[in-house]
C-alpha cells in the first residue's frame, strides 16, 4: 500500500472537507433560522469571489481590503434578497420558498454570467507563499486562512444559536412563523439577519475556493456538492456541519485512493459520498449529530 | 426564386459549455452576417436564427421542430448532447447539420464500420475529431518523449464521465499503447471546476509523463492549478475545445498542448484579412480578441455557404442538395479564407473531413498567454478507425 | 358556524354516492376536458411540428411530473432524483426495445423496470424525513447518473442508446403528428389512473401518511409499505414519460438527466400545484414554454433597448428566475389554486367580498 | 397500588401488566396494572404529566414498554406493529388533534376505514374494473352512517384543517369509529368544548357504547362526565396507579383529592351533594 | 334575553377607559372564506374580559386578527378598525403589537417544542430588554413546579405541561394585555384553578388587562369583570360577568342550568337557541 499517497489524500480530504464545512454551516444557518434550504448557495459563494476578485482587478484595490469590502457588499446583498424575495414569501409553505431559491439562482447565474463573463479568471496572487507544506502535501495558504476562519464563525455560530436572544428568536422562526409572531419576532429580520450572515459566510468561503482555483460561474456547483456534507451532519447542527464537511472530503480522497490504486472503475471521487451518505442515514436518520423530529401525539 | 433561406443556429452563451460557446457561436453568426452583407448564396439571403438554448436538450429540439415548420434548410449546431439527440431527426428531415460536437462516431455516415452503432448521414464538422485530435497528440507525444529520452512513456486520460470527453478515451488509448506509451487507468475529473488535488495525486503516483484532458473550460484550470499545487510534473495536453489564451492565462500553465484546425487570430495568412472584417462588422460579442474557437465557427459557416451556393446551382437550395454540396469538393479551402480553413474532403461515405492537426503549445509568460505552433501531425486515415 | 363555502360550484346537486365521488366535479367540468382532448387530438390537423412536438413534450413531461406529484404532493416526500428516474425509464425502454421486444410494450416494461428501481432508491424513506429523505434522493441522482455513465450493456455508457420508433402492426409512430397520439394515449392513461387513485384506498393512504403519519399509523396504515410505494408508483411514471421521451428523441444520452432535470420536475410541480393533478400538465407546460416565451420577450425588449441586444441570451434566463420568483410571490400555491380561486369567486359573486 | 380487578378471564378485553415505561431519566409510567372489561367505560385519570396519554400511547403502540405486558384477549398485544392494532380493533383519538389537514372530512373518516378495504393501487388506478368502484361506494354508505350519527353532514367535505377546535374532534372521533373497533381510546375527548358541546359529545360516547358495542377507555379531566359517564375509574400520579375503583370512591379518595382535585371544587361540591342525595 | 339587551347600562362608561376595542372587523380566510362578520368589542384597562361562544364562533380568530397573526393562514383583515391605546392597529406588524404590550397564548399552546423548556421562557421574554431573565425564570416555576422538573425538549411535555409553560411565557412577556386563547384546555381540576389564581393575580397584583377566551364558561364569567358572547362572527351578548351568569340563555347553554345536570341524561333533541 502506498502509505505516502495516502496520508498526502487525507491531510487533502481534512483540509477540502473544512471548506466544505463553511459553506455547509451557511446552509445549516438558513436552514436553522428559516427551514428553508438553500439552492442558491453555490451562487452566493461564487458572487463572493467575484466581487472580491473585480475589487482587487479592476480597482486595484488591495487584497485584504477587498475582502472587507465584499464581505460588506454580501451582507447588504443578503439583506436585499430577503427583502425582496422572501419576505413576501413569509408564511408560505416551505417548499415554496425552496422553489424561489431555486428561482434566485438561475436569476443569480445569469445575471453574474453576464457581468463577470463565464471565463475561468484567476485571483493575482495574494499571499507571499502560494502553499505550504503539510505532512508532504502542498496546501495552498487560503486554505489555511479558511481554516483558521471557519474555526472562529463556528464558535462564533454555536455561541450565537445557544445563547443569543437573536440564535434563539431564529430557531423559534424556524419552527414555526406563526408562533414567532405571537412571541414578538421580527419574522422579516430574522430572515434578514439569517440571510445576511451566511451570504457573507458564503463570501468567505467563495473568497478561499476563489484564490485556490480561480473565479468562474461554475464553482456554484459547490452548492450541491456539500449536500452530504450538511446531512451527514445533521441539518440542524454547526458542528455537525464542520464534521459531515470534514467526513465528505476525506471519504472524498479516500474514494480517490482505493480507485486509483486498485479498483479504476473512476469516478468514485464524485459517488462514493452518496453511497456513505445513503449508509450513514439509514444507521443514523437524522445525520450524526441532528436533532431528531419530535414524535408525540 | 426565393431570396432568403432559414439556417438554425443552436448557440450556448448561458449554459454548460458557455466558456467556449461564446467564441464558437459568434463566429458562425457574424460569417453569415458577412456572407449576407456580400451578397448572400448568390443573392438569396441567409436568415441565420441564432438562439441560446443553454445547452439543454428539449430546448434544442423544440428549435429544431419549430425551425423545420419554418422551412429550415440547414442547421449550424453545437455541443455533444444536442448533436447527438438532433442525429435521427435531421436524418428524417434530411437537414444538413455541422457542428461543433467533434464526436468520431459523426463520420461513419453509412455505418460502413460494424463497429459505428448509428449512421449520422447529415451530420458534419469542420476539424478533426475528437478521435484524431488526440491520436495527433499521442504521435506528437511519443516524438517528444524520444526526443526527451523518456523510455516507455506513461499516458493518461483525465476527463468526466459525459460523452464528450469520453470520446476519444479508447481510440486514444489503444493508438497510445501501439505507439509504446504505458497507458495509466483514466482519471475521472468532474467537468465542474473544483479541487482537484486529489485527482491529481492520483496522476502523480501513476507516474504519467502526459495528461490528456478531456473536459474544457474552468475544469482545465482547474485541473493543471491542482496538479502544480501537488507537484504534477507532466506534459497536459488538451482536446480541441481545451486549449486557447484564455485558458492559459487562468490556468498560468507552463506547456499546455492543444490541437488547433484554424490559425490563431492576427496570424499572418491571407485569409485573415477576411476574417478581421467579419470580426469588425460582426456583433462584437468576442471583443478584439477572439479565441481559434471563433474562427472555426467561421469556417463551418462558410463551408455550408460554398455548399449551398453549389445547391442552388443545381436544383435549389434544400437540404439534400446542400448535403450533396458537401461532396464536392477535396481539399476544400473556402473562398477568401485560404490559410483559415485547412483544406478538407467529405464523401458520402467519410465525413473526417479532415485529418490534419496543428499542434501547439501555450505559456503563460509575463502576465501574457504566449501560443506557439509546435508540430503539424498527419493522421492515417485508416479505414477501422472511420467512426471511432 | 361560519358557513366556508365549498369549492364545488353551486345548484349541484347529487343523488348517488358513485355522482359524489366522480373524477371531474360538473358537467361543464367534463366538457372542457373533453373539448381539451378534442383539440389535442385534432392538433395535427392544423399545427406543424413545432406546435406538435410541445405538446408531445409537455405530455411526456406532464406524466413523469404526474409522478413526481403522487410522491411529493400527495405523499409529502421530496425528490430530488425524479430526472434520474426519467433517465432510467428511457434507458430501459430503448434496452428493452433492443432485445426485439415491439416498443409498445417496452414502454410500460420500463415503466416497471424504474418502478423497481424506484423503490430499491425508496427504501431509505422507511426512515427518513423532510429534507434528510430530500438528499437521500439526491444520493440516488448522483448514484445513477454514474450509474447510466458506466453500465455498457444497458446504457450504452456515456455514448448513449438508440431508441427504436415505435410501431403497432406495422403503422410507425414515427412523426410527430403520430407520436402526439401514443403521448395523448399514456397521458390519458396515466391521468386517470392517478385521479382514480386519490379517490380510493391507496390513494387516500398516501395523502394520509403526508398530512400526519404517525396517525395514519395508527389508523392501520403501514407507513413503511405506503413511503416505498409511494416512490414505485412515481418512478412508474417517471419511466413511462422516460421511455415516451427516449423513443420521440430516438437516441438517448446520459447527460439528458441531471440534477438540473429533477429540480425541473419540482419547478413543474410546485408551480402547478402541489397534490393536483391537472397541476402537473400546467406546471409542465409553464416550465417548458417559459424560456422560449422569455426568448421572444427579450428579443423583443432588445429592440426597444437596443443597449442590451448583447445580453438578450442573459435577459431571458434572468426572466426564467424571475418568473419563477414571481410566479410564487404572486401565486405561491400553484397554477392550479389560483384557477379554483377565481372560479371560487366567480360563485359566489356577488356575496364574495 | 397494583393490579385490580382480576376477576373474570372471558370478559377481559384488555390487561396491562405491570407497564413501566421511561424516557431517558423520565420514569412516564411504573408498574401500571389494570385491566378493561368487554362493554365498559373505563376512565384513566390524573395531574397534568402523570403518564395517561403515555399509557394510551402504549397500547396503540406508539410507545413500547420498557417493561411489563399488555394482553388484548388473553394475547400478547406488543408483538404486534402499530398499524396491525388497527386491525386487532383499537382506535383511538388524539389529544393534540392529529387530523389530515388537507382531507376533506369525508376521507379523513374513510381513511379509518383502510384495513376494510381490499382495494390496492393498481385496483384503484382501474377503478372502474376489478371492483375498487363496487367497494369504495360500498363504504362510502358505511361512512355516511358514522357522520350522521355525530352530526358532521354539513362539513362532509370541508377540508379538516379549516374546521373549528370542536369540529374536529368530532371529526377525530368519527375517524377512530370508522376503524369498527372494538376498543376505542379517547384522549381528553371533551377539552376545549363548553357545556352544550360537552353534552353532544357525552351523548356519542353513550351512543357508542350501546349501540356500536364498544369498549370505551379515556382520559378525561371534567370530572362530571367522568363520574357520569365511567363504570370505574383508575388514577395515575407520577406514572404510578394511586387509585381504582368505582368513580364516586375514587375521587373520595384523599390521595386523589390532594394531587389532583384540589381542595375544594365547585363540580365536585355539586358532586358531592348530589352522592349526598341520593345516599339520603 | 333579546338583543337589545346589548347595551349594557353596566357597562363602563369612560370611553378612555377602553385598552383595546374592536369595531365591526371582517376577517376573510383564503380570500373567500367570511369567519369574522362585524365584529365588535372593547377590552378595559385593569380589567378581565372574557369571550365566550360555541366552537367555530370565531373566538380564536378573533384574538388572532387583533394580534395580526392571520397572515400565515391565508387570512386578512378585510373590514373594520382595531385600536390599542386609541391608536388604530389594524394593520400593525404582529412583533410591533408585542412590544406595545399586547400577548397572545395561543389556542394550542404555540410552544417551540423542539427548544428546551428554559428557551421557551427566554423566548417569551424576547421583547424586553431591560428583563432579569434568570429571576423572573425563577418566578415561574414557583408557579409551575412542574416544568422545573423536566428536562429536555418541550415537544415531549404532556398535553397539561405545555399549557402550564405557554403561560409561564406569557408571564415573562410581562405585556399590558395577554389574550389567552383556552388556558383551561387540557388541565386537570387543580390546575384550571390554578390557572384561573394566576389569571387573576396577574390582573390585580401586575395590573395586566386579561383577554380571555374560554369555554369554560363557569370559571370565566367568575374571574371576569365584562364578558362577550359571539356566535357566528359577532357578538350577541355583552354584560358584566355577573350579569351573564344570570341570563337564562347563557345558564342553560354555557352554565349548566341552575342545578348540574348528569351527561348521562343528555337528551338529543335539545338544541342551542341561537341570537341570530
Ligand atoms: N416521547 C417522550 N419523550 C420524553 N418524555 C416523554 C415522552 N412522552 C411523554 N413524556 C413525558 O412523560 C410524562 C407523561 O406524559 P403524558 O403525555 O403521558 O402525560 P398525561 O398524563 O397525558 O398528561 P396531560 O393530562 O397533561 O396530557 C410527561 O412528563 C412527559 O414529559
Ligand atoms: N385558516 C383557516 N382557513 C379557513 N377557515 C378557517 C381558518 N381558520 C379558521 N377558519 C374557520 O373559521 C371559523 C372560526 O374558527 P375559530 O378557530 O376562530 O373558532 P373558535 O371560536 O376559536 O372555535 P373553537 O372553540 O372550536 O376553538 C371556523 O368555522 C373555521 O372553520
Ligand atoms: C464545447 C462543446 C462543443 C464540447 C462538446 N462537444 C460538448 O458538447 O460537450
Ligand atoms: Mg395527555
Ligand atoms: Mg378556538
Amino acid at each position: 500500500m502506498n502509505t505516502s499517497l495516502l496520508v498526502q489524500l487525507l491531510v487533502n480530504g481534512a483540509i477540502v472537507g473544512m471548506l466544505y464545512g463553511i459553506v455547509a454551516m451557511c446552509f445549516v444557518l438558513i436552514y436553522k433560522s428559516t427551514q428553508v434550504v438553500n439552492f442558491a448557495q453555490g451562487e452566493f459563494v461564487v458572487l463572493g469571489a467575484w466581487v472580491c476578485l473585480s475589487l482587487v482587478v479592476s480597482m486595484g484595490l488591495p487584497f485584504w481590503l477587498a475582502f472587507l469590502f465584499s464581505l460588506v457588499f454580501m451582507m447588504l446583498f443578503g439583506i436585499l434578497v430577503q427583502v425582496v424575495l422572501l419576505r413576501p414569501l413569509v408564511g408560505e409553505p416551505v417548499i415554496s420558498v425552496i422553489m424561489a431559491t431555486i428561482g434566485l439562482s438561475i436569476f443569480m447565474r445569469s445575471t453574474m454570467n453576464w457581468i463577470f463573463g463565464n471565463n475561468a479568471v484567476r485571483f493575482p496572487q495574494v499571499f507571499d507563499t502560494a502553499t505550504v507544506q503539510i505532512a508532504g502535501l502542498n496546501v495552498e495558504t487560503a486554505y489555511i486562512m479558511s481554516l483558521v476562519l471557519s474555526l472562529f464563525v463556528m464558535g462564533l455560530f454555536f455561541w450565537f444559536f445557544q445563547y443569543s436572544r437573536w440564535g434563539l428568536a431564529m430557531r423559534a422562526t424556524a419552527w414555526n412563523q406563526q408562533i414567532a409572531q405571537s412571541l414578538g419576532i421580527s419574522v422579516g429580520r430574522v430572515f434578514a439577519m439569517a440571510w445576511a450572515i451566511s451570504a457573507v459566510v458564503s463570501g468567505i468561503a467563495g473568497v478561499v475556493i476563489g484564490l485556490v482555483s480561480a473565479v468562474s460561474n461554475s464553482l456554484a456547483i459547490i452548492g450541491i456538492k456539500v449536500f452530504p456534507a450538511v446531512i451527514v451532519g445533521g441539518l440542524d447542527s454547526i458542528v455537525g456541519a464542520i464534521i459531515g464537511g470534514l467526513t465528505i472530503g476525506i471519504l472524498e480522497n479516500l474514494a480517490e485512493f482505493v480507485d486509483g490504486q486498485y479498483l479504476h472503475v473512476g469516478n468514485m471521487y464524485s459517488v462514493a459520498p452518496f453511497y456513505v451518505l445513503l449508509i450513514i442515514l439509514m444507521i443514523k436518520p437524522y445525520g450524526l449529530f441532528g436533532t431528531p423530529d419530535i414524535e408525540r401525539v | 426564386q426565393e431570396d432568403s433561406v432559414l439556417v438554425g443556429h443552436l448557440a450556448d452563451y448561458t449554459g454548460a459549455t458557455s466558456f467556449v460557446g461564446k467564441q464558437y457561436g459568434p463566429g458562425v453568426s457574424d460569417a453569415f452576417k458577412q456572407i449576407n452583407a456580400d451578397g448572400g448564396i448568390d443573392g438569396t439571403m441567409v436568415e441565420l436564427d441564432t438562439v441560446d438554448y443553454a445547452y439543454k436538450v428539449p430546448e434544442a429540439i423544440a428549435l429544431f421542430k419549430r425551425w423545420v415548420g419554418n422551412g429550415m434548410v440547414a442547421l449550424q449546431g453545437w455541443g455533444t448532447a444536442d448533436t447527438e439527440a438532433l442525429i435521427s431527426f435531421v436524418a428524417r428531415e434530411e437537414i444538413p447539420t455541422i457542428s461543433g460536437s467533434y464526436s468520431a462516431h459523426l463520420t461513419d455516415p453509412q455505418g460502413k464500420n460494424p463497429n459505428t452503432r448509428a449512421p449520422a448521414p447529415f451530420n458534419f464538422f469542420y476539424g478533426p475529431s475528437y478521435s484524431d485530435s488526440c491520436r495527433a497528440l499521442v504521435q506528437w507525444a511519443s516524438e517528444d518523449a524520444k526526443e526527451k529520452g523518456v523510455e516507455n512513456p506513461t499516458f493518461v486520460h483525465t476527463g468526466d464521465n459525459h460523452p464528450y470527453p469520453n470520446a476519444p478515451k479508447e481510440a486514444c488509448a489503444s493508438y497510445a499503447e501501439e505507439l509504446g506509451f504505458t497507458v495509466a487507468p483514466p482519471v475521472v475529473v468532474p467537468l465542474a471546476p473544483g479541487d482537484f488535488k486529489a485527482q491529481c495525486l492520483t496522476i502523480k503516483d501513476s507516474g504519467a509523463q502526459y495528461v490528456y484532458m478531456g473536459n474544457l473550460g474552468g475544469s482545465v484550470v482547474s485541473l493543471i492549478k491542482s496538479c502544480n499545487t501537488v507537484g504534477v510534473e507532466a506534459t497536459y495536453m488538451g482536446n480541441p475545445w481545451a486549449g486557447d489564451y484564455q485558458t492559459v492565462e487562468a490556468a498560468e500553465t507552463q506547456n499546455l498542448i492543444f490541437p488547433s484546425s484554424t490559425p490563431f487570430y492576427g496570424a499572418d495568412v491571407p485569409g485573415m484579412e477576411l476574417v478581421k472584417k467579419i470580426v469588425e462588422n460582426g456583433e462584437g460579442q468576442v471583443g478584439d480578441r477572439p479565441t481559434h474557437h471563433y474562427l472555426r465557427g467561421v469556417c463551418s459557416a462558410y463551408y455550408m455557404k460554398e455548399a449551398m451556393e453549389w445547391a442552388k446551382a443545381n436544383g435549389g437550395i434544400n437540404g439534400k442538395n446542400i448535403r450533396d454540396g458537401m461532396y464536392q469538393k477535396s481539399d476544400w479551402v473556402p473562398e477568401g479564407l485560404e490559410g483559415v480553413c485547412s483544406p478538407s474532403t467529405w464523401t458520402e461515405d467519410d465525413h473526417r473531413g479532415l485529418l490534419k492537426v496543428t499542434i501547439n503549445s501555450g505559456s503563460f509568460k509575463d502576465g501574457e498567454a504566449v501560443i506557439e505552433k509546435i508540430a503539424e501531425i498527419d493522421v492515417p486515415r485508416r479505414d477501422e478507425w472511420l467512426g471511432q | 358556524m361560519v358557513h366556508v363555502p365549498n369549492p364545488r360550484p353551486t345548484g349541484d346537486f347529487r343523488v348517488s354516492y358513485a355522482a359524489d365521488r366522480t373524477i371531474f366535479r360538473t358537467r361543464n367540468e367534463t366538457m372542457a376536458v373533453m373539448v381539451g382532448l378534442a383539440l389535442v387530438a385534432l392538433a395535427p390537423l392544423f399545427f406543424g411540428g413545432y406546435v406538435l412536438s410541445q405538446l408531445i413534450l409537455i405530455g411526456i413531461y406532464g406524466i413523469a411530473a404526474l409522478g413526481l406529484n403522487v410522491l411529493t404532493g400527495m405523499t409529502g416526500q421530496i425528490s430530488l432524483g425524479h430526472g434520474a428516474f426519467f433517465g432510467f425509464g428511457a434507458f430501459a425502454s430503448a434496452w428493452i426495445a433492443s432485445r426485439g421486444i415491439p416498443v409498445l410494450i417496452a414502454i410500460p416494461l420500463a415503466g416497471v423496470m424504474t418502478m423497481a428501481v424506484g423503490m430499491i432508491f425508496g427504501i431509505p424513506a422507511a426512515r427518513l424525513k423532510g429534507l434528510y429523505l430530500a438528499i437521500a434522493t439526491l444520493a440516488s441522482q448522483y448514484i445513477l447518473e454514474d450509474f447510466f455513465a458506466r453500465a455498457d450493456w444497458f446504457t450504452g455508457g456515456t455514448y448513449g442508446s438508440l431508441a427504436e420508433t415505435a410501431s403497432l402492426f406495422g403503422f410507425q409512430f414515427n412523426s410527430d403528428a403520430r407520436y402526439l397520439y401514443l403521448v395523448l394515449f399514456w397521458v390519458i392513461v396515466t391521468f386517470i389512473g392517478v385521479a382514480n387513485l386519490s379517490r380510493t384506498r391507496d390513494g387516500r393512504a398516501l395523502v394520509a401518511v403526508r398530512d400526519h403519519y404517525l396517525s395514519a399509523e395508527i389508523m392501520g396504515i403501514n407507513l413503511t409499505k405506503y413511503r416505498i410505494l409511494s416512490f414505485g408508483i412515481s418512478s412508474f411514471f417517471a419511466g413511462i414519460g422516460g421511455a415516451l421521451y427516449g423513443h420521440y428523441l430516438g437516441f438517448v444520452s446520459a447527460e439528458g438527466f441531471t440534477i438540473l432535470l429533477s429540480i425541473e420536475f419540482l419547478a413543474m410541480i410546485i408551480i402547478g400545484g402541489l397534490g393536483s393533478v391537472s397541476g402537473s400538465l400546467l406546471g409542465a407546460a409553464f416550465i417548458l414554454l417559459l424560456p422560449q416565451a422569455m426568448e421572444v420577450f427579450a428579443n423583443a425588449l432588445a429592440t426597444v433597448v437596443p443597449a442590451i441586444a448583447q445580453g438578450t441570451a442573459y435577459i431571458k434566463q434572468m426572466s426564467v428566475g424571475a418568473a419563477i420568483i414571481l410566479f410564487l410571490v404572486l401565486e405561491p400555491e400553484g397554477l392550479v389554486h389560483r384557477w379554483r380561486m377565481m372560479r371560487a369567486s366567480w360563485k359566489l359573486y356577488p356575496f364574495s367580498h | 397500588m397494583g393490579g385490580f380487578c382480576l376477576a373474570d378471564q372471558e370478559n377481559t378485553l384488555l390487561r396491562v401488566d405491570g407497564v413501566s415505561l421511561q424516557f431517558g431519566g423520565v420514569k412516564a409510567l411504573s408498574d401500571v396494572s389494570f385491566d378493561v372489561k368487554k362493554g365498559e367505560l373505563f376512565s384513566l385519570i390524573g395531574p397534568n404529566g402523570a403518564g395517561k396519554t403515555s399509557m394510551l400511547n402504549c397500547i396503540s403502540g406508539r410507545y413500547r414498554p420498557t417493561e411489563g405486558k399488555i394482553e388484548w384477549r388473553g394475547d400478547n398485544l406488543l408483538k404486534h406493529s402499530i398499524n396491525d392494532r388497527a386491525k386487532l380493533g383499537i382506535g383511538r383519538t388524539f389529544q393534540n388533534l392529529a387530523l389530515f389537514g388537507h382531507m376533506s372530512v369525508l376521507d379523513n373518516i374513510l381513511v379509518g376505514r383502510h384495513h376494510r378495504l381490499k382495494n390496492n393501487f393498481l385496483t384503484g388506478m382501474a377503478y372502474w374494473v376489478g371492483g375498487a368502484r363496487r367497494e369504495e361506494l360500498a363504504e362510502r354508505r358505511f361512512v355516511e352512517t358514522i357522520i350522521d350519527f355525530l352530526e358532521i353532514q354539513h362539513v362532509r367535505n370541508e377540508p379538516a384543517g379549516t374546521l373549528s377546535y370542536g369540529l374536529r374532534k368530532r371529526v377525530e372521533l368519527a375517524r377512530a369509529v370508522a376503524i369498527d373497533p372494538e376498543l376505542i381510546l379517547l384522549d381528553e375527548p371533551m377539552a376545549g368544548m363548553n357545556l352544550e358541546e360537552k353534552e353532544d359529545m357525552a351523548r356519542f360516547i353513550i351512543a357508542l357504547r350501546e349501540e356500536f358495542a364498544m369498549t370505551i377507555m379515556m382520559i378525561e379531566h371534567d370530572m362530571g362526565v367522568v363520574v357520569d359517564l365511567s363504570d370505574r375509574v383508575a388514577v395515575l400520579d407520577f406514572g404510578r396507579v394511586i387509585a381504582a375503583g368505582q368513580p364516586e370512591e375514587v375521587l373520595a379518595d384523599e390521595h386523589v383529592k390532594k394531587a389532583y382535585l384540589g381542595e375544594e371544587d365547585e363540580v365536585l361540591d355539586a358532586l358531592a351533594d348530589e352522592q349526598e342525595r341520593e345516599i339520603a | 334575553m333579546t338583543a337589545e339587551a346589548k347595551v349594557s347600562d353596566n357597562a363602563p362608561s369612560k370611553a378612555n377607559d377602553t385598552l383595546l376595542s374592536l369595531n365591526n372587523v371582517e376577517v376573510v380566510f383564503n380570500d373567500v372564506i367570511l369567519v369574522l362578520r362585524g365584529m365588535s368589542l372593547d377590552a378595559r384597562r385593569g380589567q378581565i374580559t372574557a369571550l365566550l361562544g360555541a366552537n367555530g364562533a370565531g373566538k380564536s380568530t378573533t384574538l388572532k386578527a387583533i394580534a395580526g397573526l392571520l397572515k400565515t393562514e391565508d387570512g386578512e383583515i378585510t373590514r373594520g378598525t382595531v385600536s390599542y391605546n386609541d391608536s388604530d392597529i389594524t394593520y400593525t406588524a404582529p412583533d410591533k403589537k408585542v412590544r406595545d404590550g399586547i400577548f397572545l397564548v395561543m389556542e394550542g399552546r404555540g410552544i417551540v417544542q423542539d427548544m428546551t423548556i428554559r428557551d421557551n421562557l427566554r423566548l417569551g421574554a424576547f421583547t424586553r430588554r431591560d428583563a432579569d431573565i434568570e429571576s423572573e425564570i425563577e418566578e415561574v416555576y414557583r408557579f409551575f413546579p412542574r416544568l422545573q422538573e423536566r428536562k429536555g425538549l418541550a415537544g415531549y411535555l404532556s398535553g397539561g405541561e405545555q399549557q402550564m409553560l405557554a403561560i409561564g411565557r406569557a408571564m415573562m412577556a410581562k405585556p399590558k394585555l395577554i389574550m389567552m386563547d383556552e388556558p383551561s384546555m387540557g388541565l386537570s381540576p387543580l390546575l384550571v384553578k390554578e390557572v384561573f389564581g394566576i389569571i387573576r393575580r396577574l390582573n390585580e397584583e401586575l395590573g395586566i388587562s386579561i383577554l380571555l377566551v374560554e369555554q369554560n364558561a363557569n370559571m370565566a364569567l367568575k374571574v371576569a369583570d365584562y364578558g362577550y358572547i359571539m356566535e357566528n362572527g359577532k357578538i350577541v351578548l355583552d354584560g358584566t360577568g355577573a350579569e351573564l351568569s344570570e341570563n337564562e340563555d347563557v345558564k342553560e347553554f354555557y352554565l349548566g342550568g341552575g342545578e348540574r345536570r348528569s351527561f348521562r341524561n343528555v337528551k338529543s333533541f335539545r338544541r342551542r337557541k341561537r341570537w341570530l
